[in-house]
C-alpha cells in the first residue's frame, strides 16, 4: 500500500486547484451529499441544455481525494452529453469498487485514470465517489423534471 | 522534562507486555499507535485470561451447577469485584455490566424515562462536549417524554463554559449528565462545582468517565455522582463490555431496562418480579469471557497503579502538546496546556484535509484518527467538520510523539502546504 | 441407529478440536459436557481468531483510517458476511449484531413501541414455552403501550397447542413472536402455520431462534419470520454477542434502539438524523472481537455442514430419549420421541430433587443443568418447578449418554429413590 | 470436592423424614421466601410464646440441603427463647459462609453440623439457608407485632 500510489501527481494538482468549483446561478437541481462515516460533504448543482450537460457547479468540503474527485467529475461531464457521463460514471463506479483490479480506460476516464490507486484503499473508496453519487442524484432529478414538464 | 522522570515504572518495558507493539505494518514499518482515545491495545494478560477461560472455564453463569459453571461463575462474579475494588465501589453490588458505555448511558436514559424520572416540562442538562453516546439518548429520552434538553457551552479554549450554570441547572432540572475527560478537546471537566449544583436543585448527576476511568485514579464513593458509565475496551480490557455504577439505593428504585434471562425474580405469563441490582439490569447470557478479560485489565492497572498511569498521561500530554506546538500551522483544538488535561489532542494542519494527514501519517506506520470522534457537536463549536486527533495511553513513548511530529511535517510538504 | 451412521462427519475427530473437552475435573474424572443448550463449547479455531484479533489486529472499527484500523474494520464486516451466508440472508446489511438474543428480542420490543406499532388495545401473541428472553421484554412492552399479551398454551407432550390460532391470532394482533426450537422441552414449533396466520392478520413474527440456528440448516429467505434473533455463544461463538435478523424494508422504517457512536448520520445539539440499517441499531464500539470469533464459529459449522450438525443432533437426542427412558422413574418433560425434536432434554427423577441431581452426576464430572431454565412458564404448564436438563451438540458422544444413564442409576441408589 | 462430603448421613436423613414438616395453624407470622437462582421455596410460620419459639411450622419445596436445613431449622429452635434461636442462626451463617475454614460448634448446632460441608459448594450455600432466613424474617416480624400490640 504505497501511499504515493493514492496520491498521485494529478489528483493533487486537481485538489489544489480544482475546475469548475464554486455554485453557479444558473443550474436545474442541488443536491447535498455526506459521506457519514467521514463527514464530507458536496453542495452540486447539475444545468441541462437539452440532453447536454451545460454546467455542474459545486461546494466541496472534504479531503484532497473527494475534491479531486470532483474536479474530474466537471472535466469529464460539462460538454457531453447526460448519456456519456452516466457511461463514465459507470466506468469511473467500477474502478474504484475493483479493489485495484480493474484497468482503467484512458480514453474513458482521462484524469480520472489517476483515482486506480484509490481502490487499494478501502476507506478512501466513498471520498472518491461522493461527488458522483450526487451528481447522479441530481442529473437523475433533473431528468425526470424536465420529463414532467 | 522526559516521561522517564515522570513515570512510576518502566515503559519499554511495559510496551513488551503489548503484542501488538511489535507489529510490523506496511513496509516493515513499526506500529506507532496513537489511538488510544479510541481503543486502547490490550496487554498478554488480558488476551491469555479471555484464552483460558474459552480453553479451560467456559460455561453460563448463575444458571450452572457443575464444575465448571461454577469456575465461570466465580471467574465472572469476581471480575466484578475487581471493577468494584478498582472505581471504590463500596458494594460490589453496584456494578452493573453492559456491552459498552453507549449501553450503560442509554440504560440510564430509558430507565429515568420509565420511572417516571423524567417527563413533560422536565430538562435534562449536559454539555457541548459530550461523544454523541452522552447526548443522543437524552434526545431520544426528551423526544419520548416531552422533557427538554439544555446543555452548557464551551470556552474557546476548549473547556466547559460555566458562567450560565445558575440558570441552567434549575429546579427544572432532573438530570445532569457530562463528561468527566473530553475524548476530543481533552479537557477535563469541573465535576465537583457540577456535582454540587445539580445535587442542591435535587438533580440526578451521571458522569460518563470513558476517557476517565482509563486514565485516572478513580474513587466513586467520593467522586459524588450517582451514575457512572465506562467501557472496557478503553482501558485494556476486551471489546463487548462496559460498565454501569450507580449508588445502590438508587439502583434499587429504577425498573429494569431489558428483559429476560436472569433478571427476574419470578415469572409467570402475567406478571414478572425483577431481582435486584445489579442482575435487575443483566438480561441474558452476560459478557462472561469480557468481564474477565476486564477483570484481567484492572488487575494490570492495579499492579502499574493508577497514579503512575495518569503520571505517565501527563507527562506524554505535556510533551506532545509541546512539540506539536513547534509545528507551523498546526492548530490545536482543546487546551494547548496539560492542565486539567486528558491525552487526547485534537488539531488541524493548515491546507491539509484531516483524512489526508491521517492517511499520510499512516503510510508512516503511525495511527492517528480523523473525522469527528464522535463529538460532532463539539467540532461545530470550533467551525470544523473534523480533526484529526492523536491519543495516548501507558505505553506511549516520547520518540512516538517525535515519530508524530516528523510525519506531521513529512505531510505539509507533500501536500504543499 | 448409533451416532456413527448418521453423522456425515467423525465426531471423535470433532472433540479434538475443542480444548476444553479435554479438561479433567475433580478426581481426575474427564468432562462431559450435557449443557449445550446452556451455552456450546468452543473450538480452537474460534479462540484462536479472537486470539489473533487482540494480539495483531486490534483497533476500533468504522472511525479508523489506519491500517489496524482497516484490519480490524475489514475482519467485523467480513464477519456479517459470514453471519449473512450462513443463514441465507439477502443481503448482509440486514444483520445487526447485539450482546445477546435478549438484546436483539429487547430492542425488537423497544422500537415497536417507539415507532407506534404496538399501543393501547393491539395483541401481542407468544407461547408458553418461550424463555424469559421471549416473555419479559413484551410484558414490559404491553405494560408501556396498554397492549394486551396472548399466549399459545402448551399439549401435554410439550407442544404448542394451536387449536385456538383463530382466536388467538386475529386483527387486533401486531406481533407474534415465538422460539423456534424450545430450549426446554426441547420441541420445534410449526412455524409454516404461525406465520402464514400472522401475516393473514397483517401481524409482524419475531422468531427467537437462540436454539434453532445452532442446530439447523437455516435459511430466512425462505422462512418467511421477518425478524430472526439468535445469539453467539450458543453456536460455538464467544459470548458478548447476539443476531438480530430483520427484513431490510422492515429494519429501514424502525427507529434506532440506543443512542450514541456510530449509529447517527448527523448530531447537532437540538437534533439528530440516523444512519441506515445496520448501522442504526448498533450504538457505541460494537463486540468487534466477538464478532470475528462468530465469524470463525460459522466457518467451523459450514465446514462440517448443518445438514450434519443436525443429523447428528437428532440420532444423539434420538439414542438419549430411549437410553433415559429404561431409567424408573424417570420422566421426560417434553416430548419423548426425536420427531420435530431439538437436542435439550429436560427431565424429572422421582424422589430427587433436581439440585440434587446434578450435584451428584457432577460429582462423577457429567454437566447438567438443573432449574427451570430461563422457562418458568413452561415449567408451571407441567406442574413442576425445576427439572434436570441434558442437552447435547456436535461433539456429544453416546458414550457421554451412557455415562449420564449410569450416574442417573447410581444419583438414585444414592438418595434411595 | 466431595459429594459425600455433601450430602452426609443425617443430611439425609432430615431431608428422608423431615422434622416438623407442615402447616400448622397456630402461628404469629408467615413469610414466603424464594431462592430466585435454584426455584426452591419455603412458605413459613412462626408462633411465638413470650419469649419461646413455640413452634416453626413450614412447607418447602427444593433440595435435599433446602429441606433438611429447615428440619434441622425446626429442631434447633423450638421450643428455645428468640435470643437463643438468633445465636444459633448466626452460628449457623458464619458456618455456611466460612468456605469450609469454620469449624461448627456441635453444642450449638447439633446436627447442623453436617451441613459443614455444604460450605464448600458455594452454589448451596443459599439452599442452605433459605429456612434460616425466613425464620429470621418470620421472627423480627412476630416481635415487632408483640411490641406493637
Ligand atoms: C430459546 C432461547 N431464547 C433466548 C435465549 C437467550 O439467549 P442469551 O442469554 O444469549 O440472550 C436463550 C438462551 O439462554 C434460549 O435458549
Ligand atoms: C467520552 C466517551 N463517551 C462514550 C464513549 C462510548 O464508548 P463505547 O463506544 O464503548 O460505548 C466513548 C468512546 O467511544 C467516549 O470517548
Amino acid at each position: 500500500m504505497d501511499v504515493d500510489a493514492l496520491y498521485q501527481e494529478i489528483i493533487l494538482d486537481h485538489y489544489k486547484k480544482p475546475h469548475g468549483a464554486g455554485l453557479r446561478e444558473d443550474f436545474d437541481t442541488e443536491v447535498h451529499h455526506v459521506n457519514p462515516t467521514c463527514g464530507d460533504e458536496i453542495t452540486l448543482r447539475v444545468h441541462l441544455d437539452g440532453d447536454t450537460v451545460a454546467d455542474v457547479s459545486y461546494a466541496a468540503q472534504g479531503c484532497s481525494i473527494s475534491q479531486a474527485s470532483a474536479s474530474v467529475l466537471n472535466d469529464l461531464v460539462v460538454g457531453h452529453s447526460v448519456e456519456e457521463g452516466m457511461t463514465v460514471l459507470g466506468s469511473f463506479t467500477e474502478l474504484m469498487q475493483g479493489k485495484g483490479k480493474v484497468e482503467p480506460d484512458e480514453d474513458v476516464l482521462e484524469d480520472g485514470v489517476a483515482f486506480a490507486g484509490v481502490a487499494q484503499f478501502p476507506a478512501r473508496v466513498k471520498c472518491a465517489l461522493l461527488a458522483w453519487m450526487a451528481w447522479k442524484d441530481a442529473v437523475a432529478q433533473a431528468v425526470t423534471e424536465k420529463e414532467d414538464a | 522534562m522526559t516521561t522517564a522522570e515522570a513515570t512510576g515504572y518502566d515503559v519499554e518495558q511495559v510496551r513488551r507486555d503489548f503484542p501488538v507493539l511489535a507489529r510490523r505494518l506496511a513496509g516493515d514499518l513499526p506500529l506507532v499507535y496513537l489511538d488510544s482515545a479510541n481503543t486502547s491495545q490490550k496487554p498478554a494478560s488480558v488476551i491469555a485470561a479471555i484464552e483460558e477461560h474459552y480453553r479451560l472455564h467456559n460455561a453460563n453463569v448463575a444458571r450452572a451447577m457443575h464444575q465448571i459453571g461454577a469456575e465461570a461463575t466465580e471467574a465472572f462474579e469476581g471480575a466484578r469485584d475487581k471493577v468494584a475494588g478498582f472505581i471504590g465501589a463500596p458494594s460490589r453490588d453496584e456494578v452493573v455490566f453492559t456491552k459498552n458505555a453507549s449501553e450503560a448511558l442509554n440504560l440510564v436514559a430509558r430507565v429515568l424515562g420509565d420511572a417516571g424520572r423524567v417527563g413533560a416540562g422536565d430538562e435534562i442538562v449536559i454539555t457541548q462536549l459530550e461523544h454523541h453516546s452522552n447526548i443522543v439518548p437524552w434526545q431520544q429520552l426528551c423526544q419520548r417524554t416531552g422533557a427538554t434538553l439544555r446543555w452548557f457551552g464551551l470556552t474557546p479554549e476548549g473547556r466547559l463554559d460555566l458562567s450560565d450554570i445558575d440558570s441552567l441547572i434549575t429546579e427544572r432540572t432532573k438530570v445532569v449528565s457530562v463528561a468527566w475527560v473530553s475524548n476530543m478537546l481533552g479537557s477535563v471537566s469541573p465535576l465537583a462545582t457540577i456535582i454540587a449544583k445539580a445535587h442542591a436543585v435535587g438533580a440526578l448527576v451521571v458522569v460518563d468517565a470513558s476517557q476517565a476511568v482509563p486514565q485516572l485514579p478513580v474513587d466513586v464513593s467520593t467522586l459524588g455522582a450517582d451514575l457512572v458509565a465506562f467501557t472496557g475496551h478503553k482501558m485494556l480490557g476486551p471489546t463487548g463490555i462496559g460498565v454501569l455504577w450507580g449508588r445502590y439505593e438508587l439502583l434499587a428504585e429504577l425498573p429494569p431496562f431489558m428483559g429476560g434471562g436472569e433478571m427476574i425474580e419470578t415469572v409467570t405469563m402475567e406478571r414478572t418480579t425483577y431481582a435486584p441490582p445489579p442482575a435487575r439490569f443483566e438480561a441474558g447470557t452476560p459478557p462472561i469471557a469480557q468481564a474477565v478479560g476486564l477483570g484481567a485489565a484492572v488487575d494490570y492497572l492495579s499492579a502499574l497503579g493508577m497514579e503512575n498511569v495518569a503520571a505517565h498521561e501527563h507527562a506524554i500530554t505535556a510533551y506532545a502538546l509541546g512539540r506539536l506546538q513547534e509545528i507551523d500551522g498546526l492548530r490545536i483544538v482543546g487546551p494547548s496546556e496539560a492542565v486539567d488535561r486528558g491525552g487526547a489532542i485534537s488539531f488541524e494542519l493548515a491546507g491539509v484535509h484531516p483524512h489526508d494527514v491521517a492517511q499520510l501519517l499512516d503510510s508512516r506506520g503511525i495511527a492517528v484518527r480523523a473525522g469527528n470522534h464522535c463529538a460532532k457537536p463539539a467540532h461545530a463549536c470550533f467551525g470544523v467538520q473534523s480533526t484529526s486527533r492523536a491519543s495516548f495511553y501507558l505505553y506511549t513513548t516520547e520518540q512516538e510523539v517525535d515519530a508524530l511530529v516528523d510525519g506531521l511535517l513529512h505531510t505539509k510538504k507533500y501536500f504543499g502546504a
